[in-house]
């Protein structure tokens, strides 16, 4: 009963990763600045990969499901701060153009704060 | 331009540090039962330590985890250890690796830990791996006042 | 047996050792001498169990044959190992002198010995592509030593192409392991009867390519002017007289201990091949301004002779091979290093090593030029007597047309070469003498020659007995 | 599976030979790794049998374990010569000034050049 | 830099020069070895000789044997006694010679060992029973007469003298070697007696005793090889004189006297000799009649007495042979004596030009009889035992044909016409040399100059009176080259005997040609331009330039477009690969094997593999090469945990993260592309750097044909899985027993641990070698 | 003292965690492990962390507001996901992506390392910057129209789940 | 062994390996630097993905030790690219 249970939690948190990865990569392709990409990235490299790492649930081995977390942590910790890094990579050179080149060139549909 | 750190990734840095040692040394005590060895557990301590590195920049990395100066000991201690245990059998005469205890004795174990000089020569690649790859990092990262004015 | 793991041990442990310390310090530096002069005596006193009562084996571990790696000292492997051990003492010894001015050197070299030890000694595919990839990589830092454009820029060419070499013969390892099964030298050549031709022949030559690479036989030779030329001397003496021989021994031990029938086969492209080293390396040699460069074409066309042994294999071929092999280790140390001396002492030791390459006794070169042509008789071909009888007339000319300008004409070395750095208008004097006692070693060969010649015999006996 | 592992591992060693040519001294270095990649993974195609993990095998066939074992030692020298070839690479760079090859040829050129004299003195030795 | 060199080394060095000692004692030692050797040799051959023979070199059944018979004993006899005159010319000769040169006394030191090394060198060769002692000692000769003729090593043509005798003699010599190999090949045996009882008239044979004999003629200087004896004289006298008359050149004719029962083995060999021995005598006897230096007519005078002896060993047979040791003896005696002389009139006069010296009679006396004597003895006037020389070389010849005759007579005029140009020049006629030296200078001769000669004068008179001496050495080395059967009685018939009337015309021909000396002297220019232009000498330059003209194209070549490239390396090598493939069966060899289960993934991630490869090799940036590169480890990774590798698969992600670490790294310390200028800030972002090699179509066949050959060779091995029992199910089955789970684990540490001992050392050294390359070996 | 203790709770886990194993000898040499790590760290990090900057609150109460922390994040990650998958398939015409300054005050690096962690895992904010000193935080979002409501959404996170654990 | 169900875990095995293959695609297909380390470290994640895939379907943890390292580690090398192209060297 509560196998059955698992198991269908488990290949709705398998189909649920799939999707967000397959949407997070049609983003990556899609979408046009490194900021809006970013966004897109993050879908796989949070949700989807966590939600996948949760399917090890329905496989009910100890060990599997042991590993899974300890990856769901990491992922949890690490990922955010890699898409920070290339956000900030991105931000820095965005600035140093500014600061270089004569003319400004704003990228498009952007607003910025700044 | 101004360095202006950036406090998410040397946070996560630092909180990365103590948490990938133990996954190493998991990886180390289960080598020999399941996935991982000396070699993979020294990899991750590798580049958790090149994280600092990423996350700090060199000399504060190396001001900050002032052991890291030892990495030169470590490299030629984990060598040293690596040999002692694969050539100690010469002692009494034995092949170079055999380990103890042989085949057929029983091995004293503490959990999955097995304490016997396979593990030895584990830890030895562990230090070795660990101590060579910061020293090439240490290296590529500080270059010669010398050679900067030729 | 025990003697097997201390002559591997022992230069493994004290090169760690050295590696740590500031080699341009007297002390380490003669340390590493010692250290290497005790592995010489151990590999003398295995070389003497070895001669007594035959092979001596050791399995690691204690496992079975072919689960443990097999160590297997027989009298091939410990001449190339004598030999090479000895080589890496003259020019360390010479350094010492002259002073060393690169920390890690002196460590590195004894860790060189432990490869060559070890590639010597091992009976395992892989485990030879190990040593080989640990005196590969020394070599690597060795050539750059002396930090100059010139060494730099050997080192570079020589890295590049040697990496390639060394994975060309993990491809062949993988290769041999699929078709075979097995990494055991003499478990694979069991095996290979078995394999179709085809795969067995790339296999073969695969491992023949890296091992060329490695000798630097025409054509796969472009890479060792530049490095024989711009690394400094002694390291140059060690590259030829010591690394090289990983060439050599490889060729044999794998060409026929494990690849008998391939190597028959491709026995005429050998030939060729070791035909046109030898053509290929006197012209070159024949027409150069710097002395270091000359001693490197002339090690492109002696590495020619062995090939061509080789080629023409039975007894008489490989003991030729064998020989010669030992002869020009010898004189390649002997002349790399007196090349950048100067002094009446080193002169004489410079014409004796001139003369053992041109074959003229009673230097130990005719000894081989002998049994190169009796190789060439049991092959039964004029053109390959008239080869050697060019290739060693073509010797002479080059040799004595710069041992004349060097040193009857005492004209001082030009540009940054690297024999250049080395050196002295006034050589130090152990130095010179250095040199005269390698030179005694090689005229005394040349006048006693049964040792050398029972040692090849032993090692070809030792090959073909398997 | 032959097929396909050859001519992967042959296009990478193919590649790499490619970049082996080439004169940026970086993707020269990229060459190797890509050599030493093509030769792991041939060592991994390589292996006798496939099945399970080699890990404490209950039923059922287990993969080789020997090519693994081969092919983790080939990874670790694979780092290790890039590491050395980078610092090369590096030190060359700074010696030169230039992270190309021609450079190299050049200078190699030039040396050869100066010997020119020399090469007239040993000729006349003879002559 | 070289040039100061060489002008600071002519200027006598402060504190190392010394006086030229008026007597050198290091050449009275010689001299003394020398003599003593002479009375040993003498003492021996007078109890009938001895005979040694220990093993050498077993294996190759090499024996030191060494035997002092007849042949043995003249040579070895001839070597120390004209050796230790010689030497006792030489002891005065050389600090004469060195002072002149502004050479320190030290010099000497190069002197006198080669000295007696050659004497040695030469009695051991007389002596030797084996072949390859026979090459090892005739080599020893070259070294020798090496390193003396280039004794004045400041003088170019001293030197350009002692490569050229070493090249033509040293090379020449290994066709000794290869005869040597041919007939232990054959016969199994070095030994030259024995070789002499079983060798057989047969092709081997002929060939090696063909090669026996290129070597022999070489040493002794005969046409066409003959060209480097008269550049050698540009060595001090004494080493002229002994190598033209006991050592060097003899050696050669002790070779063909030693081997010429192997000789006599083909008539084709012996034919050879006659034709060789006969162009020698008539090339180098007419090139003598027109040489103006002293040395030079004596040089080419040896060429055309050696190549008297060797027609008499192509004429073969008792009277041959026998005369062929007769002819050697004597003309050691005389040839020595003459070059003294030259070498005494030089060091008087400082002259060395037959044009500027004349009628040296009353300013040495002495001297001009006494090489008077010696020049008789060449031109075998009677009373001399030259006369007896030349009476067994016309009876062998008149014995062995008409042709052999008409040569022997035009020999002897030959001889006759240059050895009296050169004595009657000398001595004879106006006294000129005055004016060359300058009016003042006291012409004096030392009388140690001038004693050997005498010496050496009163021996062939006395020779001439009584020649039973060197006539029965002659004999007994005779039986030595013959097997036995010679017998000589030289003796004066006054009769009308064929040896009488041949020597009766050719001192008539020969005093025609001294008279009509224009003519004779235009001949000579004329020959000798002939062979300034077509001759051996010019081939042997020309050649030699040839060869480093060659070696130079090839070499730029190579510098400019093969040295950098790897292309070198692979080429050759996919040629091989298809070589290799084109000859064996390609039937069945390769399978394209199955595809199952996730292999499909597998392919699919290998296409991935492929595709980032070739992005790699096709990016132009450093940074998106290392990411794509990063791909590619990452795809192999996959690969190698669907293939149930999971150790394989962790260390491969690990790896592949350091190197992308450590590719930045290492990136970060290069200087950015060239083209980029000084304007943009050091961290802008590279742009793309065209690299030319990139667009070179033929860097991308080479790899192309890499790959292809790799794929042959890949596909072909993948293609033959090893059949059943595989070690790994041994390992497999072991595993537990080395207390462990994880077999790949178990492997690495326990039974494969040295792979990994060796591996971690790599490790190691790549980070020393890093610390060594960056940091000059500083590990931290 | 609570706080190395959770540390060594912590460690222990991961161990015990990477090790896949639970025997008492594990728990044993994970332990020991884990003080070991812990007691060196403090060893190791010659400078002092610079924390002390906002007085921390009992570690008890922080432990116990952690699941709060971590639900609302997870909440958090699900909407921003639905908002990015939305954005992805078909990119609303009216939303203008672009950066907002969020406020984060004068907090400790570990409180800015983790609201960087806990914005950035989500999906729909990305975090360019993080400027200690100016106490401010430069976010990358999807929709940058109202600046100001982005603002306050990333206020009132903060106070509700993060403050707690990380002031 | 196997729990869940196989119906599901095979082709979600094959779609991961598919979205890997794009994933490299997109890497090598980047404009530029930037755009390619968003999709390496995407590319990253994949893997970690598929590895635990292949766990599931085979039972067994030992594939989740490379992606616990992955995890735990892979971000290095994107933070240091990022790095390395924010600041012109990996360090700081
Ligand atoms: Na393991
Ligand atoms: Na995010």
């Amino acid at each position: 009963m509560i196998s059955t249970l698992l198991d269908v939690l488990g290949a709705a948190l398998l189909l649920l990763g799939l999707v967000l990865h397959t949407i997070s990569l049609y983003g990556v392709l899609r979408l046009p600045t490194t900021y809006q990409q970013l966004h897109a990235q993050g879908l796989a490299t949070g949700p989807g990969v966590i939600a996948i790492l949760a399917a090890s649930i329905a496989t009910e081995n100890a060990g599997i499901i042991t590993f899974a977390v300890l990856a769901i942590v990491f992922v949890a910790i690490t990922s955010p701060v890699s898409s920070h890094a290339i956000a900030r990579a991105e931000h820095r050179r965005y600035r140093r153009r500014q600061r270089h080149a004569d003319r400004l060139e704003q990228p498009r549909g952007e607003v910025s704060e700044e | 331009m101004v360095r202006h750190p950036d406090v998410i990734v040397r946070g996560v840095a630092r909180l990365l540090l103590t948490p990938s040692i133990a996954v190493a040394a998991a990886l180390l005590v289960k080598g020999y039962a399941e996935v991982g060895d000396g070699f993979s557990a020294g990899m991750i301590i590798s580049l958790t330590i090149s994280l600092q590195y990423v996350a700090m920049g060199t000399s504060a990395t190396e001001r900050t985890l002032p052991l890291l100066r030892f990495s030169p000991a470590l490299v030629l201690g984990g060598l040293l250890l690596a040999l002692a245990t694969a050539f100690f059998p010469l002692a009494w005469g034995e092949p170079p690796l055999s380990h103890k205890p042989g085949p057929g004795e029983s091995v004293p174990t503490v959990g999955t830990l097995e304490l016997f000089t396979p593990l030895a020569f584990d830890v030895a690649i562990l230090l070795l791996v660990v101590g060579v790859l910061t020293t090439i990092l240490h290296q590529f990262a500080n270059t010669e006042p010398e050679e900067e004015v030729r | 047996m025990t003697a097997v793991t201390v002559a591997l041990a022992l230069p493994w442990v004290a090169g760690v050792v050295l590696v740590g310390f500031d080699g341009r310090r007297p002390t380490v530096a003669w340390l590493a001498v010692a250290a290497l002069l005790a592995d010489l005596v151990a590999l003398v006193v295995l070389a003497i169990d070895v001669f007594t009562d035959g092979s001596i084996q050791v399995v690691t571990g204690s496992w079975p044959v072919g689960v443990g790696i097999v160590l297997r000292a027989d009298a091939l492997g410990l001449t190339f190992a004598l030999l090479s051990v000895f080589v890496l003492l003259i020019a360390t010894t010479a350094e010492a002198i002259n002073g060393v001015r690169l920390r890690t050197f002196p460590g590195l070299v004894v860790l060189l010995a432990t490869g060559l030890n070890g590639l010597f000694l091992t009976r395992d595919v892989f485990n030879f592509y190990v040593f080989f990839e640990l005196s590969m990589i020394v070599s690597y830092v060795l050539t750059a030593y002396g930090g100059r454009t010139r060494q730099l820029r050997a080192a570079l060419v020589f890295t590049s192409v040697n990496l390639l070499g060394s994975f060309l013969f993990l491809l062949s390892v993988a290769g041999t392991y699929r078709v075979s099964g097995t990494l055991l030298m003499s478990d694979v050549a069991d095996r290979m009867t078995e394999v179709p031709a085809n795969a067995a022949l790339l296999i073969a030559l695969g491992f023949f390519v890296a091992f060329s690479v490695k000798v630097g036989l025409f054509p796969f030779h472009f890479w060792l002017p530049t490095v024989y030329a711009g690394t400094r001397p002694a390291v140059a003496a060690i590259l030829s007289g010591a690394v090289a021989n990983i060439g050599a021994y490889g060729l044999l031990r794998f060409g026929v201990e494990v690849f008998e029938p391939q190597l028959e086969s491709a026995a005429t492209v050998l030939i060729v091949l070791g035909a046109a080293s030898i053509v290929y390396g006197a012209l070159l040699a024949a027409s150069r301004g710097d002395p270091a460069e000359m001693l490197a074409y002339s090690t492109i066309g002696q590495i020619g002779y062995v090939l061509v042994a080789i080629g023409v294999g039975g007894p008489i071929g490989l003991t030729a091979a064998v020989l010669y092999s030992v002869i020009n280790g010898l004189n390649k140390t002997l002349l790399f290093i007196s090349a950048g001396q100067r002094g009446r002492l080193v002169a004489t030791a410079f014409a004796v090593g001139a003369f053992s390459v041109a074959g003229v006794p009673p230097a130990v070169g005719f000894v081989g030029k002998l049994e190169m042509f009796r190789t060439a008789l049991a092959a039964n071909s004029a053109t390959l007597v008239v080869l050697l009888f060019v290739g060693s007339a073509l010797s002479l000319i080059y040799l004595f047309q710069v041992y004349q300008h060097v040193f009857w004409l005492r004209s001082g070395p030009v540009g940054e070469s690297a024999i250049g750095e080395a050196w002295h208008e006034n050589s130090p004097l152990p130095l010179r003498a250095l040199m005269l006692v390698l030179a005694f070693v090689v005229l005394g060969a040349g006048v006693w020659p049964e040792p050398l010649l029972a040692l090849s015999d032993t090692a070809v006996d030792a090959l073909l007995r398997r | 599976m032959n097929l396909a592992i050859a001519v992967t591992s042959s296009l990478l060693f193919g590649s790499g030979a490619y970049l082996l040519l080439q004169h940026e001294l970086i993707r020269v270095t990229a060459g190797i790794m890509l050599i030493s990649q093509s030769a792991v993974l041939m060592l991994i195609g390589s292996g006798l049998f496939r099945g399970g993990a080699p890990i404490a095998p209950t039923d059922g066939p287990v993969s080789d374990p020997v090519p693994q074992a081969l092919a983790l030692t080939a990874l670790v020298i694979g780092l290790a010569t890039v590491a050395l070839l980078l610092a090369l690479v590096s030190r060359v760079t700074t010696v030169f000034r230039s992270a190309s090859r021609d450079e190299l040829t050049t200078s190699e050129a030039e040396y050869e050049r100066a010997l020119a004299d020399q090469r007239r003195l040993d000729r006349d030795e003879a002559t | 830099m070289s040039a100061a060199h060489g002008a600071e080394i002519r200027e006598p060095r402060d504190g190392s020069r010394r006086r030229a000692p008026a007597t050198d004692w290091l050449g009275w030692v010689a001299c003394a070895v020398a003599a003593v050797g002479f009375g040993l040799f003498l003492l021996a051959w007078s109890a009938d000789g001895f005979s040694v023979s220990a093993p050498w070199a077993p294996s190759l059944g090499l024996r030191l044997s060494f035997s002092l018979d007849g042949l043995g004993a003249l040579y070895a006899l001839l070597a120390t006694g004209i050796g230790a005159l010689v030497f006792a010319y030489g002891s005065r000769y050389l600090p004469l010679h060195l002072e002149h040169e502004h050479r320190p006394a030290g010099e000497r030191w190069r002197f006198w060992p080669w000295m007696v090394l050659f004497a040695a060198s030469m009695a051991g060769l007389a002596l030797a029973q084996d072949l390859v002692l026979l090459f090892v000692f005739f080599d020893l000769t070259a070294i020798c007469s090496y390193f003396l003729i280039g004794f004045d090593r400041d003088r170019h043509e001293a030197r350009t003298a002692a490569i050229a005798s070493l090249i033509i003699t040293v090379a020449s010599a290994v066709a000794m070697l290869i005869a040597a190999a041919l007939f232990y090949g054959r016969y199994g045996t070095f030994s030259i007696p024995e070789l002499a009882r079983i060798a057989e008239s047969e092709s081997t044979t002929t060939a090696a005793a063909a090669l026996l004999a290129v070597a022999a003629l070489a040493k002794s200087a005969q046409t066409p090889l003959h060209f480097w004896l008269p550049r050698a004289m540009a060595a001090p006298t004494p080493v002229s004189a002994y190598l033209h008359s006991a050592a060097m050149v003899a050696a050669g004719v002790l070779v063909l006297g030693r081997v010429h029962p192997l000789l006599a083995l083909s008539d084709g060999v012996l034919t050879a000799l006659s034709v060789v021995g006969t162009v020698s005598i008539v090339v180098g006897g007419v090139l003598a009649l027109g040489q103006d230096r002293l040395k030079q007519v004596l040089a080419y005078s040896t060429i055309s007495q050696y190549g008297y002896m060797v027609l008499l060993y192509g004429i073969g047979g008792a009277a041959g042979n026998g005369a062929a040791a007769f002819y050697v003896l004597v003309h050691g005696v005389a040839k020595s004596a003459l070059f003294m002389t030259a070498g005494a009139v030089t060091m008087a006069t400082g002259e060395d030009r037959l044009s500027r010296l004349s009628g040296l009679r009353r300013r040495m006396p002495v001297l001009a009889v006494a090489s008077g004597v010696a020049a008789a003895t060449l031109a075998a006037l009677p009373l001399t035992s030259g006369f007896f020389k030349d009476e067994l070389f016309f009876k062998a010849a008149y014995a062995a044909g008409p042709w052999q005759t008409a040569v022997a007579l035009l020999a002897a005029s030959l001889t006759f016409a240059y050895i009296g140009r050169f004595w009657t020049r000398l001595f004879l006629g106006r006294e000129r040399v005055a004016d060359a030296v300058g009016g003042t200078a006291e012409i004096t001769s030392s009388a140690l100059l001038v004693a050997p000669v005498v010496v050496l004068a009163v021996v062939a008179v006395l020779t001439g009176v009584v020649v039973q001496p060197f006539a029965g050495l002659a004999e007994a080395a005779g039986n030595v080259s013959n097997g036995g059967g010679v017998e000589l009685s030289p003796a004066y018939h006054l009769d009308a005997r064929p040896e009488n009337l041949l020597a009766v015309s050719a001192w008539a021909l020969g005093g025609l040609l001294l008279v009509g000396r224009r003519l004779s002297i235009r001949a000579s220019r004329w020959l000798a331009a002939l062979g300034q232009r077509w001759g051996p000498r010019r081939g042997y330059v020309e050649s030699l330039r040839g060869l480093s003209a060659l070696s130079g194209i090839v070499h730029d070549r190579e510098v400019r477009t093969l040295r950098n490239s790897i292309a070198v390396v692979l080429v050759p090598a996919a040629i091989l690969v298809g070589l290799a493939f084109a000859f064996t069966p390609g039937k069945r060899s390769y399978v394209v094997g199955t595809v199952s289960g996730n292999d499909w993934l597998v392919i699919a991630l290998l296409a991935l593999v492929i595709i980032a490869t070739v992005a790699v090799t096709r990016s132009r940036a450093r940074l998106p090469l290392v990411l794509t590169l990063a791909v590619v480890g990452f795809a192999l990774a996959a690969v190698y945990a669907f293939f149930s590798e999971p150790d394989v698969a962790l260390v491969a992600v690990t790896v592949e993260t350091m190197i992308t670490l450590v590719f930045l790294v290492a990136m970060a310390r290069l200087p950015r592309h060239r083209r980029e200028g000084s304007g943009v800030p050091p961290t802008a972002p590279e742009l793309p750097y065209a690299d030319p090699a990139r667009e070179n179509p033929r860097n991308l066949l080479a790899g192309l044909a890499a790959g292809v050959g790799m794929f042959l060779a890949l596909w072909g091995s993948l293609s033959h899985p090893a059949r059943e029992p595989y070690v790994s199910t041994d390992l497999l089955t072991l595993t537990p027993v080395a207390h462990g789970k994880d077999a790949v684990t178990v492997i690495v540490t326990d039974f494969r641990g040295l792979d990994t001992l060796g591996e971690i050392t790599v490790l190691v050294i790549a980070g020393v070698g890093v610390a060594t390359l960056l940091r000059r070996g500083r590990l931290w | 003292m609570v706080r190395s203790f959770a540390k060594v709770v912590a460690l222990t886990a991961i161990y015990l965690l990477a090790l896949g194993q639970i025997q008492p000898g594990d728990i044993l040499v994970g332990v020991l492990l884990a003080v070991l790590l812990v007691a060196s760290a403090r060893f190791i990090h010659s400078i002092p962390p610079t924390e002390g900057a906002s007085p921390m609150g009992p570690a008890l109460r922080r432990i116990a507001g952690l699941p709060a922390l971590i639900g609302g994040t997870l909440v958090d990650i699900g909407r921003g996901s639905w908002t990015v998958a939305h954005y992805c398939l078909r990119k609303p015409p009216d939303a203008e992506p672009g950066t907002v300054t969020i406020p984060i005050g004068r907090s400790s690096p570990s409180s800015a390392t983790t609201w960087g962690i806990r914005v950035g895992v989500s999906p729909d904010t990305v975090v360019v910057d993080v400027d200690e000193r100016r106490g401010e935080m430069l976010l990358h979002v999807l929709d940058a129209r109202d600046p100001d409501a982005v603002r306050a959404d990333q206020r009132d996170s903060y106070e509700r789940r993060q403050r707690r654990v990380f002031p | 062994m196997i729990a869940v169900p196989t119906v599901v875990l095979i082709p979600a095995l094959i779609w991961m390996t598919l979205l890997l293959v794009g994933g490299g695609l997109v890497l090598i297909r980047a404009r530029d630097a930037i755009r390619g380390l968003v999709a390496l470290d995407m590319l990253a994640v994949l893997v970690i993905s598929l590895l635990a895939l292949l766990s599931y379907l085979r039972g067994q943890p030992y594939y989740f030790d490379a992606a616990v390292a992955l995890s735990l580690l892979a971000f290095v090398s994107t933070v240091a690219t990022a790095r390395y192209l924010g600041s012109g060297g990996p360090f700081g």
